[in-house]
């Protein structure tokens, strides 16, 4: 490999999170279409189960990660117990995931109970974000995910998400209020919430 | 039915009903409202009856479940006003039902992929960079964690926020002049004439601590004819005795 | 490769540490002669100036390093990384945001520590913008967010922040401090405040 595949390999390697191809661009200052096919060339180097850990794409970026099947070897090395979600969590998580931008207050007709401790929680264990208030009567705060949910998920965007079959099918029948509700919603919100891979860190000009 | 469900294990009234709903194997589209209601109440009534606190969440399910269940048993009326599409008073629940399904099974979903820490690893940050504050951990910042740092701040603000009073001098010796003064001029004085309109708190307490010192010192004597009567200062001494030089602030202790 | 010999693998490179044989051992529950044909077999499956990164035998055990001779990339990585928040200027910035316009004074009252350095830093990366001089004795520069900050945080202006209001909505019990806080902002949104010792709590009369 030349210098730059194996220097890109190492930059991947050393950083803190997951490396997005216009970072690379950015800091090897070169364009998106060079740099893919060195990328292609690193996962064939770096597959999944074969060499313990591989190069995977996450979060709108690569990152060095231990193949999943060795986990139960893994969680010897950690002193501290796994992070885990309450089922209340879970779900919470699921219908923002699923459902995002969304209020609050359509997270509770939804569960069918007070969420503001769950939300809590999730916000300060940095799976959310604000998306900016909703232009309806109120402006409520509108919930998405962050970028640390795709990272702690594995998951490469939004797209990837696991689909539910009925799940879309039935979708546009959510109650009629927060139908109405979506309906209103304007155009110019502060974060278009399919855009998730962009929320990477802002680089410093 | 065993009744032996304890409302925490369910995450909320929906939760309950769906358990409820399978236990008695029936089609979700046509829950049979009678068995329903009756079972989902006696789960409610023995959570009371063991004096635990049922959520309001879960009666208002009750309420509504209850509501549905009157309104089926009402025989369907024609509406006059030529509403046809008379909707299935269950319509509304079973839409609330099914969605609240959708999203357990795709929190399901979310749990059985590979999580960090518990499925997934990383490699450890070497701390290699040590300049500067210790930086924020692996969130990126959003408004939430900005809004949230400065909740943090005030509520652990090491500094005391005091209401910042402005300390009016208000002397005690002046005070005592001006009721010698106003007393050598008519002779006597009313007690509640003392404390004009408009004065403010501290004006009020000065002068009162002023009559006291006047009448420690005997300078003063206070006379009332009978109870709730007026009470009256006037001069013990004669005007010319007042020594103006003995009644500074030092002198009277509130240097 | 088998499983064991993926796992050491992953286990090494997932460390904190370098790993050393004997704790390799332990965590395998076999004997040191049988380990040792794995590290060779990953030393040749992770050779040094090839992949980027390479198995490096150091102070008594086992770590992923990158290849030395790529140091200059890195350099480049720690330093053109993203401005990261410290929480001192994470703090810093919020005061500002929600009580500009407001003077370093003010700041340092209230954070109870100099913020010279982290105000120049937040100048410097363009976060805050300098209001003008408050007609006080002594004639402080007044400080408020700038547009870049808004860009950043993707709000649509200032109103678009979250009050303390909402912010402690999500805690079942509302605590004093926000309680008073909001008491003072008569408005729904963060008002810029010119009295700010006042506002802070209400007075005790």
């Amino acid at each position: 490999m030349d210098e730059r595949c194996r220097a890109v390999a190492a930059l991947i390697f050393a950083a803190e999170h997951s490396m997005s191809l216009d970072r690379l661009c950015q800091l090897f200052d070169c364009s998106r279409s060079e740099l893919r096919p060195v990328i292609a060339q690193l996962q064939e180097l770096y597959p999944i189960q074969v060499g313990g850990f591989y190069l995977a794409e996450v979060a709108g970026g690569y990152q060095f990660r231990t193949d999943p099947d060795l986990a139960p070897w893994l969680s010897k090395l950690s002193r501290d117990r796994p992070f885990r979600f309450s089922q209340a969590a879970l779900e919470t998580l699921a219908m923002i995931a699923y459902r995002q931008p969304v209020t609050r207050g359509e997270i509770e007709y939804l569960r069918g109970v007070d969420s503001g401790g769950v939300l809590k929680t999730l916000l300060d264990k940095g799976f959310l974000r604000i998306l900016g208030k909703k232009d309806v009567p109120g402006r409520p705060l509108m919930y998405g995910t962050s970028k640390h949910f795709l990272e702690f998920f594995g998951l490469k965007d939004l797209s990837a998400l696991p689909t539910l079959k009925e799940f879309s099918a039935l979708e546009p029948t959510l109650d009629p209020v927060v139908a109405a509700e979506s309906a209103t919603m304007t155009d110019d919100r502060p974060v278009p919430s399919h855009q998730f891979t962009n929320e990477v860190e802002p680089t410093t000009e | 039915m065993s009744i032996a469900i304890s409302l925490h294990n369910f995450d909320g009234p929906l939760d309950l009903l769906l358990h409820l709903i399978k236990t008695n194997e029936m089609d979700i589209a046509d829950i049979q409202m009678v068995e329903i209601t009756e079972q989902y109440l006696s789960v409610i009534e023995h959570m009371k009856q063991l004096d635990l606190d049922v959520a309001g969440e879960f009666l208002l399910m009750a309420a509504t479940l209850i509501y549905i269940k009157s309104k089926m048993l009402l025989p369907a009326i024609e509406e006059i006003d030529g509403e046809e599409d008379e909707l299935d008073p269950r319509a509304e629940l079973v839409r609330r039902l099914l969605e609240y399904q959708r999203y357990k099974d795709a929190a399901n979903c979310l749990d059985q992929l590979p999580c960090l820490k518990r499925d997934v690893f990383l490699r450890q940050v070497v701390a290699s960079d040590a300049d500067g504050d210790r930086v924020d951990d692996d969130i990126s910042i959003g408004i939430y964690q900005l809004a949230s740092a400065f909740h943090h701040l005030l509520k652990h603000s090491q500094v005391k926020f005091v209401h910042e009073i402005v300390r009016e001098q208000l002397s005690v010796a002046d005070f005592v002049h001006k009721i010698l003064d106003q007393l050598s001029r008519c002779g006597q004085q009313s007690f509640a004439d003392l404390f004009p309109n408009g004065g403010t708190r501290q004006e009020m307490v000065v002068t009162f601590l002023a009559m006291l010192e006047l009448v420690k010192m005997q300078m003063i004597k206070i006379s009332q004819s009978a109870d709730f009567q007026p009470i009256w200062l006037s001069l013990a001494v004669s005007s010319t005795e007042v020594d103006p030089a003995n009644l500074d602030e030092g002198a009277l202790g509130y240097g």
